[in-house]
């Protein structure tokens, strides 16, 4: 055993024991644990392995940045992979499992290209695998992919839930360590609305791992002093657990909460993770400052970690990292450590700065050897010693743990999200955050370098003036004094010259400074080529641990300072979100919200089968008992409509309500047809343009009053059209008095039709309907028996007699109900939508099948609809341009196989007989299909070059991709009733 | 053939059982309220507004410029179609059986609503009063605050399913119930 | 120098310690027979091929940033040919035939991959517009396979086929697709180009072009100075209208900006290439395992390399959607991709009014698939004064003369494309 | 901006409220304006880096169509006007 649980201190619960297993052994942690300190405690240094070396590794850090310890949490379909040790809060019942190893975690086969590695320095796949061309699918990119990825995706279905919340506040602050504690209590005492998020799961940040006096408190008592008054303001909302992880436009935060991740059984009244969108006019980024490791020759032993992280273990989880512990800092850091390690009975086997000389002053029984440094590390698994190396003399120095400490980074992440770059300060030998306006500001540590007590000032001033800003009365925070703190200035040490082994910048990706000489070398010079040949800040910590040494050592190796190389670009997320929280509850079949036309009901009991159109579920057929096949209730359905009557929801079809002096001239100008004369009481059918000339979408429009209109869209087309028609009238034509609103869910909408139609829905109608009193193309309100007022329509979709009846929604499936029994007798029908489509075939009418966004009015034989005498309408314009009038067009005809059961399918192309199947032959393509039960034969519409010159023409129906040639004759696309005597019964 | 047609409310599917007590988070959905879209032309804006808001047993929602929900529990959809109708410049239509109406109540119901709408309904910025159209669990509504701790919502019929499910679970943390109002 | 296991082998042991740099950092010279301007993928690729193809060597590559920092080195990195149109099919095949011979030919390699691509379809409607788009591939001798269900089902058994929204009915697959390692295609350019002669030209931004009394570009003001030229070629996208208008061009093109996400590495489960046909998103895993994936542009108007929240978010909804697995794994970081929308969905390749100014831009966010041929058709245009045959439709002047090629039908709206 | 928007008539909301259209600045010409002009309205954008103007439409709250007016690189919206009032500004009128 090297490191091991002190017998006193620590904010762990040390009468709450709790069980957890790694890699399937049983271990006992305490409650206030993360799972590092509880295998630290365990005495477990090992605990995962690198990317491409396999190399062992252990806990570098004790915070969000750790590169190595990462693990797999859970079992099956509640299995994490990649999860940070040091950031995962221990609870009973954990069970963890080590990654990227094989066959076990101290065994790993993988390590064998540990010694391979001078044949996989940076960029070496570019080099390489090209020989023979066909190997490298075959044989290096399986090997390549085998090896790839840390944890294992389950890809099970998530059991647990996740959700979505918005927040405001005036203030939001980043990190409850000393200066964002000050921060909340400065602007919260002012009566400022304040969140304070912080990613930890016990508020405080670095107060709970200092071990310095403030205010006579131990650090953190003072904190839990603070979080108590934070507390009893209710303008104060505190949020552990939380991280932020993005900042975007106008100060909107992206947050996720772990709500129920330190639990074994989550509840499902709440979800494990909640995304927040924080919404703040003002923010304080108190996130503190990352400890750079240094780099040195095997600086990723297990045992090696941040002076930082080995103060946290000792102080806030009781948990000593070795037992004889060696420190190597080049600033104040590795001091603090030595003395508190010392205070806690832990041997101090030597203090290593790399200074010559310093202010700082190492605790009496520590050995201090200034100007030296670490060149090199042994041990396999574990730390067993170092080569210390002062002015060319080199030590062997025993030791089972070595903190280091490369100077502190402030972690301004978030502050440069949105395109600003940190600042290089000589003085503070660091990346401070950019001035991004006075919205957004730093503080604390984050802010730059400072003591405590400064820490704890600066909190508390910036959330003054912010509030102030704000109008808030402020008044001057008091700082309670604090002793015992350290100085963590330091002096730059970028690399240990004549390290010894592979020294290693970025631990997981396995980049050493070896590679990056050779990005230098061969010309991958800028700092973002060196980041992508290298793949150094690629990992899952995103360079949070190496990418400042990275531009120290590059700036070393070209002579220049570090600001002239800069950083990569700092991007969203700060730490990586798990997709479930981005997801919340929009997945699966939740994933888009249902909208149910007011007859689902009644199809339902008529037994449709449904399928999705759009957000809408629609009735698609309706099945009777016996029926094997789809295609056999469908036919039937067309087959009855035809005969005798059948009842479909058209519901879904778009209705938009047109008031006022300006209507019919707004409508004129909508439409490429002429509007200006339609009656009151009469309906038309009109084509909506795009102003490029090509078909948008149509549909009929009644006037129902002198100034009062109803235009209805097509179902997929609704929301479209009613924001096109909004724009219309108040962008361009602001001065027409023309008023809308959609009443799509006002009313259900029914289609009757077939030669009985008129008989039966008399039956249930007041109004007279004999052709002479309600003509086709009628369009008014009627009463219903019982009275109800209804709105009735004779238009017609399927080319027989027929009406629309629209009727208030919640009166629909009683309506619907009604007109079925009305028509019983007849042998009325419930049809669907797939009845429907082979009606409308049948009869040459097209949708969007055919109005696909590339044709034309006069493509579909709607040309007599383009009415040019008007001088204005939308898309009338540019509808003249040659490439939409061009000859060679395509235009809509219809198809008949000339073996009638040769079945033809949407989405064949058409090819003339014997031609060379190529894009220069193409002569078209099938835009719908149906087997018609009127013909008895498979029939469709297809959209053919020049095809109305070409009816009586063979042409072969070419369906390479479902192995299918069929022969067909070219005809005109209205196959029932041409001359449309069945409208007009 | 004389015929009488019955009015079914498109969320009793959704709400099944009248015997659960409310709980002190509850979700209840009005039956059949009036609610009449209310459009203004050009120029009359103020006065429409402003004569609306007079009509009595009458409350006001605001969809956007020139343009409201009249809702009323006690005036029918016709007579208050007349009364409406009456004032000058104003277009309207029945829309009673196209929208939905639920109020939802409880000491938490504001981090209820955090779940389901990114407006800030903080008393200050939102009062007893307002109302406004947003997306309220990704469906297009409008939402009204009612109390200190009750709102109203008004969304499309046809997604009133989805949105009555979605806020059902935003619920759950507090228990929330939901039944058709009392008449 | 040559890239070989040979020299791997050798260089190793000298400590990998000799290799070479893999272009020089020359001066620019006064004067070029052509300048590219934009050293991305587009405008590395072009100068390849105009050294390599067409001999013209005398060419320099002036790059604001670092070569590859545009868009060639923020994508989703999908290489495919799975287009309907004329004007879009045979371009795009022959792009992926270049990309098949691609590490051979300019000896880097780019690990271009041919994993395949399935876009799934959930709609009868949808699998008529696929079959539509398959059989229009199949004419042109392209690979393409219809999926049904328990095609899709076999090849990627983690897709949400029982608790779905919108349910997969099938897939159209075209196998011969995949993905490309995307900064190595910009690096294999540069140094192919570089060992012909190009002069690749970092930290040089174009500030202005010069014309004389004529119209005809002289060459162009930049960081470093005047360089003359005696034809410019503008490989911009994303910033075409900023440098177009140097020379006064009006351009049917708005700029938006596209995420893209990678995830935490993870052990590879997704093989293929996925497009989800309910929604948008697609999605891949690279060699190194991170998931790759994106869904739509932000819809605003921006120069800003950086989206926003909700479109994260809604991307992330779509993708948990079709993968329920994805939801314990971790999306690890997004970057925004600033993208040419032409009016039509498709990109511009062609000479301008201006004589010896040429251009290659509106990529849309589909231009990295499209980096060899576009290089190759550009190279050719710039050489020959003539458009390659399979872009001869993708013309400035389409737009005027009513020829669009409107893959999506969306008209002239450039965020819908 | 594109994280929240101010409407005129609705107050702060979410992007996710809204559906963008593009650029605002071309203006539909008169009916006989010629195929020059109409081709440059539907088709040619000016597409400058820098402030901008675009349309954008308040779908799920008051359904106007709004101008929104600011930079395309820093994302900094200067202001949000109705679509209606433009139009009418524009055609010489006082909005």
């Amino acid at each position: 055993m090297v490191s091991y649980r002190l017998a006193a201190g620590g904010l762990v619960n040390r009468g709450n024991a709790l069980s957890f297993t790694f890699d399937g052994k049983i271990y006992r942690g305490l409650q206030g644990d993360t799972l590092a300190s509880a295998l630290l405690a365990n005495g477990e240094l090992l605990v995962g392995r690198s990317f491409k070396y396999h190399r062992p590794r252990g806990i570098v850090t004790a915070g969000s940045a750790e590169p190595n310890a990462l693990v797999t949490i859970g079992a099956g379909a509640r299995s994490e992979p990649n999860t940070r040790a040091t950031v995962a809060e221990l609870y009973d019942g954990l069970a963890a499992a080590s990654q990227n190893r094989w066959p076990s975690l101290a065994f790993d086969i993988g390590a064998v290209n540990s010694l391979l590695s001078p044949f996989l320095s940076a960029g070496f796949y570019y080099k390489t695998f090209m020989w023979p061309a066909a190997f490298w699918e075959k044989v290096y990119e399986p090997l390549i992919r085998r090896a790839a990825g840390l944890g294992r995706l389950v890809t099970e279905a998530d059991p647990d839930r996740y959700e979505k919340a918005w927040a405001h506040c005036d203030l939001l602050v980043i990190g409850s360590g000393p200066a964002g504690l000050m921060a909340a209590l400065a602007a919260g005492r002012a009566g400022a609305r304040v969140i304070l998020v912080d990613e930890g799961f016990r508020l405080g940040g670095s107060l709970l791992s200092d071990s310095a006096v403030v205010g006579g408190l131990k650090a953190a008592d003072f904190a839990g002093q603070v979080l108590a008054e934070l507390a009893t303001l209710s303008n104060v909302t505190l949020m552990a657990r939380t991280t932020v992880f993005g900042w975007y436009d106008d100060m909107v935060f992206g947050a996720v909460e772990k709500v129920q991740k330190h639990v074994a059984h989550p509840t499902p009244d709440l979800p494990v993770e909640r995304l927040w969108r924080i919404v703040a006019k003002r923010a304080i980024l108190a996130a503190g400052a990352e400890e750079r490791p240094l780099v040195f020759g095997g600086n990723d032993r297990p045992g090696v970690m941040t002076a930082g992280a080995a103060r946290t273990y000792l102080n806030r989880y009781g948990v000593a990292v070795g037992q004889r512990v060696a420190i190597f800092t080049n600033g104040g850091s590795g001091y603090g450590l030595a003395r508190d390690l010392t205070d806690s009975g832990v041997e101090v086997t030597a203090l290593i700065d790399a200074r010559r000389e310093s202010a700082d002053i190492a605790p009496e029984s520590v050995r201090l050897i200034r100007g030296g440094a670490v060149t090199s590390t042994r041990g396999t698994r574990a730390l067993k010693s170092i080569i210390a190396d002062r002015s060319g003399f080199e030590e062997e120095i025993a030791c089972d743990a070595l903190a280091m400490s490369g100077g502190w980074s402030p972690v301004v992440h978030l502050m440069c999200q949105r395109g600003a770059r940190p600042v290089w300060s000589e003085e503070r030998q660091a990346f401070l955050a950019p001035d991004v306006g006075a919205a957004f500001v730093a503080a604390g540590s984050a802010a730059g370098l400072d003591r405590l007590s400064a820490c704890l000032r600066d909190g508390a001033d910036k959330a003054t003036v912010l509030a102030r800003d704000l109008g808030f009365a402020a008044y001057e925070t008091e700082i309670p004094d604090v002793a015992g703190d350290y100085d963590p200035a330091f002096a730059p040490l970028w690399y240990v010259p004549g390290s010894k082994g592979k020294a290693f910048v970025d631990f997981q990706n396995d980049v050493t400074v070896a590679d990056l000489g050779l990005s230098q070398r061969e010309a991958y010079s800028h700092v973002e080529m060196t980041k992508r040949y290298t793949t150094g800040g690629m990992a899952t910590d995103q360079g949070k641990l190496g990418n400042v040494n990275t531009i120290g050592i590059v700036a070393g190796m070209r002579g220049v300072s570090p600001a002239e190389i800069g950083t990569t670009t700092f991007r969203p997320f700060y730490t990586p979100v798990s997709f479930g929280a981005m997801a919340g509850t929009a997945r699966g079949e939740h994933s888009r919200p249902v909208r149910r036309s007011p007859l689902h009901g009644w199809a339902a009991r008529n037994g449709a089968v449904f399928v999705e159109a759009g957000l809408w579920y629609r009735s698609s057929w309706f099945p009777r008992e016996g029926e094997k096949t789809w295609r056999e209730a469908v036919d039937r359905e067309v087959r009855t409509v035809r005969a005798s009557a059948g009842l479909c929801d058209v519901s879904t079809l778009g209705k938009i309500e047109i008031f006022g002096l300006g209507a019919a001239e707004f409508l004129n100008r909508v439409y490429s047809n002429a509007f200006l004369k339609l009656p009151v009481g009469k309906a038309r059918y009109g084509l909506m343009l795009r102003e490029d000339g090509i078909v948008y979408d149509d549909g009929t429009t009644s006037r129902l009053s002198e100034n009062h209109y109803v235009l209805t869209t097509t179902t997929a087309y609704a929301t479209d059209v009613m924001a096109h028609l909004e724009f219309a009238a108040q962008a361009l034509w602001p001065h027409l008095d023309v008023r809308f609103a959609s009443s799509s869910d006002q009313w259900a909408q029914m289609s009757i039709a077939g030669p009985k139609a008129r008989i039966i829905l008399q039956r249930v109608v007041e109004d007279d309907l004999s052709d002479a009193a309600f003509p086709f193309l009628s369009a008014r309100e009627v009463m219903l028996k019982g009275g109800l007022a209804a709105r009735l329509f004779r238009i017609s979709f399927s080319g027989e007699l027929a009406y629309e009846l629209a009727v208030p929604a919640g009166y629909g499936e009683a309506v619907a109900d009604a007109i079925m029994e009305a028509g019983y007798e007849e042998g009325i029908c419930a049809y669907g939508v797939e009845a429907l489509n082979v009606l409308r075939i049948e009869k040459g009418h097209v949708t969007h099948n055919e109005l696909d966004g590339r044709t034309t009015a006069d493509d579909v034989g709607l040309g007599r609809m383009m009415a040019m005498q008007k001088p204005d309408f939308i898309g009338k314009h540019l509808s003249t341009r040659f490439g939409l009038t061009a000859a060679d067009r395509l235009q809509m005809v219809g198809l008949k196989p000339v073996e009638a059961d040769a079945e033809i399918k949407a989405g064949a192309h058409l090819l003339k007989e014997n031609a060379k199947p190529s894009m220069v032959n193409d002569q078209g393509f099938v835009s719908s299909a149906c087997y018609s039960p009127t013909l008895n034969s498979f029939i469709a519409l297809a959209m053919l070059k020049s095809g109305r010159e070409r009816y009586g023409e063979k042409i072969v129906v070419w369906d390479a991709l479902r192995g299918s040639e069929v022969l067909a004759e070219v005809c005109p696309p209205v196959f029932v009733d041409p001359d449309n005597k069945n409208l007009h019964v | 053939m004389t015929l009488s047609f019955a009015h079914r409310h498109v969320l009793e599917d959704h709400i099944v059982g009248f015997e659960t007590k409310p709980n002190p988070h509850h979700l209840a959905v009005a039956r059949r309220p009036t609610i009449l879209s209310v459009l203004s032309h050009a120029g009359f804006e103020a006065g429409v507004k402003a004569a609306l808001q007079a009509l009595e047993g009458v409350s006001v929602r605001i969809c956007g410029p020139a343009e409201w929900l009249a809702v009323s529990h006690s005036v029918g959809p016709e007579a208050l179609l007349r009364l409406v109708r009456a004032i000058e410049g104003v277009s309207a239509f029945d829309h009673s059986d196209g929208r939905v109406l639920m109020q939802i109540t409880g000491p938490n119901v504001r981090k209820i609503l955090s779940k389901c709408l990114a407006v800030d309904i903080d008393r200050d910025r939102f009062p007893i009063g307002a109302s406004a159209s947003m997306q309220i669990a990704h469906v297009a509504g409008n939402l009204a605050r009612t109390g200190e701790d009750a709102f109203e919502i008004i969304v499309p019929r046809s997604y009133a399913g989805t949105l009555f499910e979605e806020v059902k679970e935003m619920g759950r943390e507090f228990a929330l119930t939901a039944a058709f109002s009392p008449e | 120098m040559r890239y070989s296991a040979f020299e791997i082998v050798k260089q190793a042991f000298s400590g990998n310690r000799h290799w070479k740099p893999a272009w020089r950092e020359p001066q620019p010279k006064p004067h070029y027979d052509v300048i590219i301007v934009g050293g991305g993928g587009h405008g590395l690729s072009t100068a390849y091929y105009l050294a390599r193809e067409f001999g013209i060597t005398n060419v320099a590559v002036l790059e604001k940033g670092y070569l590859g920092s545009g868009n060639v080195g923020r994508n989703t990195t999908i290489i495919r040919s799975n287009y309907l149109l004329e004007g879009n099919e045979p371009f795009y095949e022959f792009s992926l035939k270049l990309w098949e011979g691609l590490e051979q030919d300019f000896n880097y390699n780019a690990m271009v991959s041919q994993r395949g691509i399935v876009n799934l379809f959930h709609s009868d409607g949808q699998r008529d517009q696929y079959a539509r788009r398959g059989n229009a591939m199949k004419m042109h001798g392209v690979d393409a396979e219809l999926l049904d269900r328990e095609g899709v089902r076999k090849m990627m058994p983690y897709l949400n086929f029982d608790h779905a929204r919108f349910p997969i009915l099938g897939g159209l697959y075209q196998k011969r697709a995949g993905t490309a390692r995307h900064d190595a295609v910009a690096w294999g350019y540069a140094r192919g180009a570089d060992s012909r002669g190009v002069d690749l030209i970092q930290q040089c931004e174009v500030t202005g072009i010069r014309r004389d009394e004529t119209g005809r570009v002289l060459g162009v003001e930049t960081s470093k100075g005047f360089i003359g030229c005696n034809k410019l070629a503008l490989a911009t996208a994303g910033h075409t209208s900023v440098t177009g208008k140097m020379a006064g061009l009006d351009l049917p093109i708005e700029t938006h900006v596209l995420q893209a996400f990678v995830s935490e590495g993870l052990k590879p489960v997704i093989h293929n290439v996925i497009t989800y046909g309910a929604g948008h998103f697609y999605i891949s895993q690279s060699d190194k395992g991170g998931l790759v994936f994106g869904a739509d542009i932000d819809y605003y108007s921006s120069y800003a390399q950086r989206g926003n929240l909700a479109t994260v978010e809604h991307t992330i909804e779509e993708g948990v959607s079709l993968i329920p697995g994805l939801s314990r794994a971790r999306v690890l970081r997004a970057w925004g991709g600033v993208m040419d929308m032409s009016m039509d969905g498709s990109p511009i390749i062609d000479r301008t009014p201006i004589d010896n100014l040429y251009i290659n831009c509106g990529w849309c966010y589909g231009g990295f698939k499209a980096t060899p041929a576009s290089g190759f058709c550009f190279a050719h245009l710039i050489a020959r004064d003539e458009p390659h045959y399979t872009a001869r439709l993708l013309r400035l002047d389409r737009f005027q003369r009513g020829f669009l090629v409107d893959e999506g039908g969306k008209g002239p709206q450039p965020n819908l494309h | 901006m594109a994280s929240l928007i101010t409407c005129p008539h609705c107050g702060v909301r979410p992007k996710e409220e809204f559906s963008i259209r593009g650029d605002a600045v071309p203006v539909r010409p008169a009916p006989n304006a010629g195929a020059e002009a109409w081709y440059a309205y539907v088709y040619v954008r000016d597409n400058p880096k820098g402030r901008i103007e675009e349309h954008w439409h308040h779908t799920a709250g008051c359904r106007r169509w709004l101008v929104v007016e600011r930079d395309n690189v820093t994302h900094t919206v200067f202001s949000v006007r109705d679509a209606a009032d433009v139009a009418k500004a524009r055609s010489g009128e006082v909005a």
